[in-house]
């Protein structure tokens, strides 16, 4: 039963996956991504965290895929279509791959437990003492990058703004 | 203590795939809800008849009770138009995208002590995380109606979920800190004594607002707003898929009228303890979810639609903040141990403030009063004549 | 570093279709808006749509015939557009009008400003979003004038009771009652519209600096009614160019300082304070006796002629009726100047800039009837 | 705050107060004694006959001329039993092009026509705008049947 909800699951991010990078509408393409996404819930749901799972839907789900469809509504997005493949596309290239190798390389260096049984139930109180007690440091760094980079978006939203 | 039993099917118990009884409290759930809201759209054309000093619905059956079944009728068998430019394939989607979330937040409501259809350890963030996602649904809608007011409509309904989910989230979020647990069952039992509206009145109103623009009912029914986009993203729907546009409103009116019932009110736990029995339970539950569905109805009638900047503004200069600093000062209130007390002079401070503000930021320029000219000089000698 | 522009990554106008048919265009009207957004950068109104070719047709009929027709154009101030075609050709003609038809055409004038100012707070609640109540508490006591007119007129809409040389037939025998009565309810429904919009915050945060004009504008568009005097100009032909029996009668013209929407929603309120005044002097001194139709009018009117312009205050503004004749019993050219067509000019002035929901809430204060606009 | 406070208010206090409307086709409210509705002929008790001699005033003064009127020799003045020596012949009202506006009824010479005030003068709605054209029978039938007593006449 565990193993068919991942098979399900894992098949839906794949599908998802490949949905975003080969279907020509933008919009459906990030539909397919919105179905990745969930997918994504769903393995962690698999992995009795609920916390991860719902913060997923939420946030990934929800906030940044509007965000995503919004841009992609509001532009031209048929004429986007003829223009997917720029001139930065061996950057892209580059970049794909050098991920790729890092997920290989964490793939093989992470020891995963052979065992279902020994996955431990994260509790939600845990996430939250590790956040705010142990990373607190790097979390608030990483809030601060957050707020800079909200700070400039603003800062160019209002540029355009005062051009018109 | 938590024992899972299905809704309304107490002798399906005996399945013991889970799976199966999950199904069948879901078909169970959504029968009772859809009945729920033909009643909910009679009882809302009767109580906003009568707060317009109208009768509302007299025609069919005796005070026009058959009239949501007549309605429902004429839905079903009108034509379902789909315009020819629209993209089939999200025009279709979107239904389910809307309908489907909304019916799974039902799942997670403790609708008795013993009456709801899965436990979960963190109900409450579940509700909010899968209610969240019916903005997939209008953006898709008003995207693939392939008309302006829809996508209008689209767009304003996906800025307001989001923007609204906020401060929602933060105020529930207040509330979890103050019970130790995102589990509605827990946060209902913490309630046995005072409902947590005494201990957080600010999170309360911050969730009321916020609830009212989720749902998208005056005074925030920007993204369907007739007397401007003339229906948002239901434009091009008719028919059946209209009416399933409908009846979802309506079931997340229910939805996050059980939450607020529950979280704010103290839902069947609040003042009768838990002993009583599922069926004053139930009846505590409907009457409690029954005053926040009046509520709305009445702020329905009176006040006018917000702009969509106000609209935005509101959410974040206003809520957000005042949701942050809830959220501060029961952290500093929890650290320190300090008593109950000081969360509602801190929560209550701030609802005072609240007020205040949009008292205040309205009238920042108190404007003159009408001049009253008594007599004017006659500029013309008479009126002309031929 | 700013991002370099790229054409096809930038945001594009959207230009949108309101109307003819929506739910807020007050009938068939039509605006083209381009909004970038949601800010209306452009807008285009399209009218006709209502055309029926009013002028001309009451150019083809006598002057009785037509009393009718201005009804029709004015579908909202009924008395008011009768009144100026009247007239128009009593003062081509040189008709003396008895004093009793003289009050009972200004109290039922007045009433009919009542109950056009009620349509409008109403219809105005619906343009800012409100569910309908204040429609239905407007409705409420515009119905109850509205069987007064009816009592009197035999008619709820097109009345047609105003004739040249005064009144179509005698009012009934409980006229003066009826009228204190309607008055009361008109007063309680003021009472309610004003607590139910005047002062929500909601409402005041939708009205307030929105579709604003100044006195300079205001004149140079033309506008009138309570349109110009919420800009601030004190002009009102009941008390600037006088006629029927308004001189002796004692009421105030309320101005608004801003020009914006909520100003116009504050001064035809107040109008209508003003109108319930004017109705209660009007029926003091209402004579209780006396003939109601000139003497001595033939049976066919006909006018010598000539050509007149007579101008009437409608609840909208100057109603005015152009009129030449070349004998006869037909007018050989008819004009009507509605204030509706102009204050609609102001539309676009207004508009841009602005959101789209204050597009609508600006074409609701301007309160303009199509068949007016179109006539 | 205060007037969003008041505005709900507002609402509360009118939701006690008594609907001023009612239930349309099971109550009718009481119309006007002036009301008009739409002109129906008038009928002569005394003579058996219809007032309208079809003298074509009203069809010459309808501004819609919505109106067809024939004339005929009125078969009882020959026998004596009538002083009209013409009579109507054919009569027809298009309702759906009449404008109500009275014109017909000031004019008519013979107290012939006259504006119904009643609820049947109203409710008129048909399938097909060619059955609102209203032949002498049925513009006579009310008044044959003493149904109706026009407030407005000529």
């Amino acid at each position: 039963m565990t193993l068919l909800f991942f098979y399900v699951m894992a098949g839906t991010i794949l599908a998802g996956a490949l949905g975003v990078v080969l279907v020509r509408n933008t919009v459906y393409a990030a539909l397919f991504l919105i179905m990745s996404l969930l997918g994504v819930a769903g393995l962690y749901i698999l992995l009795s965290s609920e916390f991860l799972a719902l913060v997923q839907v939420l946030v990934y789900g929800g906030a940044v895929m509007v965000l995503l469809v919004f841009a992609l509504m509001l532009t031209r997005v048929h004429e986007l279509d003829k223009k997917m493949s720029g001139d930065q596309w061996p950057l892209g290239a580059v970049a794909a791959l050098a991920l790729l190798g890092a997920f290989i390389g964490m793939w093989t260096q992470t020891d995963w437990p052979r065992d279902p049984d020994q996955v431990t139930l994260v509790p939600f109180a845990t996430i939250g003492d590790a956040l705010f007690n142990r990373w607190s440091v790097p979390f608030e760094i990483v809030s601060l990058v957050l707020l800079v980079a909200l700070a400039g978006a603003i800062i160019i939203a209002m540029q355009e703004e005062g051009e018109r | 203590m938590m024992r899972a039993v299905i809704l309304a099917a107490p002798s399906v118990d005996a399945l013991d795939n889970p799976a199966l009884s999950a199904l069948l409290g879901l078909i169970v759930i959504t029968l009772i809800m859809t009945l729920g809201v033909m009643f909910a759209t009679w009882y809302e054309r009767k109580a906003v008849a009568r707060m317009q000093q109208r009768l509302g619905p007299m025609r069919v059956g005796p005070w026009g009770l058959l009239q949501p079944i007549a309605d429902t009728l004429k839905l079903v068998s009108k034509e379902g138009v789909r315009p020819a430019s629209a993209d089939r394939i999200a025009w279709d989607l979107s239904l389910a995208a809307i309908f489907v979330p909304a019916f799974l937040v039902l799942v997670a409501i403790p609708f008795t002590a013993d009456w709801f259809v899965s436990p979960m350890d963190l109900s409450l963030l579940y509700i909010l995380a899968v209610g969240g996602l019916s903005f997939i649904g209008f953006l898709l809608a008003g995207w693939g109606s392939d008309n302006k007011y829809a996508l209008l409509g689209g767009m304003r309904a996906a800025a307001q979920l989001i923007s609204y989910e906020i401060p929602m989230i933060l105020s529930m979020l207040a509330v979890v800190m103050v019970v130790g647990s995102a589990d509605v069952y827990r946060i209902i039992l913490y309630q046995d004594v005072v409902p947590l509206i005494v201990w957080q009145p600010l999170a309360f109103i911050i969730f009321l607002t916020a609830t009212i623009a989720e749902l998208e009912r005056q005074p925030f029914d920007i993204p369907t707003g007739e007397s401007e986009v003339a229906g948002g993203v239901f434009i091009e729907y008719s028919g059946i898929r209209w009416s399933l546009f409908q009846l979802t409103g309506y079931v997340n009116m229910y939805a996050y009228s059980l939450l607020g019932a529950f979280v704010f009110l103290g839902g069947w736990e609040w003042p009768f303890g838990t002993d009583i029995g599922w069926g004053y339970q139930l009846l505590l539950t409907m009457v409690k979810m029954a005053l926040f569905i009046v509520f709305f109805l009445w702020v329905r009638t009176s006040f006018p639609r917000l702009r969509v900047d106000q609209l935005m503004s509101y959410a974040w200069k206003v809520l957000l903040p005042f949701a942050l600093a809830q959220i501060f000062l029961n952290g500093l209130v929890l650290v320190y141990d300090l008593p109950d007390v000081v969360l509602l002079a801190t929560s209550g401070g701030g609802a005072l403030a609240l007020c205040w503000l949009v008292y205040s930021v309205v009238r920042v320029k108190p404007r003159q009063p009408l001049r009253m000219v008594g007599n004017v000089p006659a500029t013309a000698p008479g009126s002309v004549s031929g | 570093m700013v991002a370099e522009q790229r054409p096809d990554l930038e945001t594009i106008d959207m230009p949108i279709n309101m109307g003819p048919q929506h739910p807020s265009t007050h009938g068939v009207f039509r605006m083209v808006l381009v909004v970038s957004g949601e800010k209306v950068v452009d807008v285009t109104p399209h009218i006709g749509y209502m055309h029926r070719g009013g002028e001309k047709l009451m150019e083809t009929m006598d002057f009785r015939q037509g009393i009718g027709y201005a009804d029709r154009t004015e579908y909202l101030a009924q008395f008011s557009a009768e009144l100026g075609y009247v007239l128009a050709v009593e003062r081509l003609m040189g008709v003396e009008v008895p004093e009793r038809a003289e009050y009972i055409r200004v109290i039922l004038t007045e009433l009919n400003r009542l109950t056009s100012h009620f349509m409008f707070a109403g219809a105005f609640g619906i343009d800012s979003g409100l569910f309908g109540t204040s429609m239905m508490f407007a409705f409420r006591e515009r119905e109850f004038i509205q069987d007064l007119f009816e009592e009197i007129s035999g008619d709820r809409l097109m009345y047609a009771y105003f004739r040249v040389g005064g009144l179509a037939w005698e009012v009934t025998d409980n006229f003066v009652q009826r009228c204190h009565e309607s008055l009361k309810t008109a007063e309680r429904g003021i009472r309610d519209i004003d607590d139910l919009l005047t002062h929500n915050e909601i409402f005041m945060g939708r009205c307030q600096n929105i579709g604003a004009f100044t006195a300079q504008q205001a004149i140079a568009y033309g506008l009138s009614g309570p349109m110009l005097r919420a800009s601030g100009v004190p002009f009102d032909l009941r008390k600037d160019e006088p006629y029927s029996v308004y001189p002796r009668l004692k009421f105030d013209i309320p101005v608004g300082n801003y020009g914006d929407v909520y100003d116009r929603f504050l001064v035809r309120i107040e109008e209508m304070r003003q109108s319930v005044k004017i109705v209660e002097q009007a029926l003091e001194q209402l004579p209780p006796e006396g003939p109601i139709v000139a003497e001595k009018l033939p049976r066919r009117l006909r006018t010598p002629p000539g050509e007149v312009y007579a101008k009437v205050e409608s609840p909208r503004g100057e109603w005015g009726v152009y009129l030449i004749s070349k004998g006869g019993d037909k007018p050989y050219r008819l004009k009507m100047r509605s204030p509706s067509f102009c204050n609609l000019t102001a539309l676009r002035e207004m508009t841009i800039g602005q959101f789209l929901a204050d597009a609508v809430m600006v074409l609701g204060s301007m309160d303009i009837v199509l068949c007016d606009v179109d006539r | 705050m205060i007037g969003i406070l008041r505005s709900l208010g507002m609402t509360a206090r009118v939701a006690f107060r008594k609907p001023v409307t009612n239930s349309y086709p099971n109550v009718h409210r009481q119309i006007a004694n002036r009301d008009r509705a739409f002109p129906i002929l008038l009928w002569d008790e005394e003579h058996d006959e219809p007032f309208c001699t079809g003298c074509h005033a009203c069809e010459r003064a309808c501004p819609v001329e919505c109106m067809t009127v024939v004339m005929k020799d009125n078969p009882k003045h020959a026998t004596g039993e009538s002083k009209r020596r013409k009579i109507i012949d054919e009569f027809w009202i298009d309702y759906g092009r009449c404008m109500r506006c009275n014109i017909c009824v000031e004019v008519c010479n013979f107290e012939a026509i006259g504006m119904n005030n009643t609820w049947a003068g109203h409710e008129l709605s048909r399938f097909d705008r060619s059955e609102l054209v209203m032949d002498l029978d049925m513009l006579l039938s009310q008044s044959k049947a003493g149904k109706v007593d026009p407030g407005l006449r000529a």
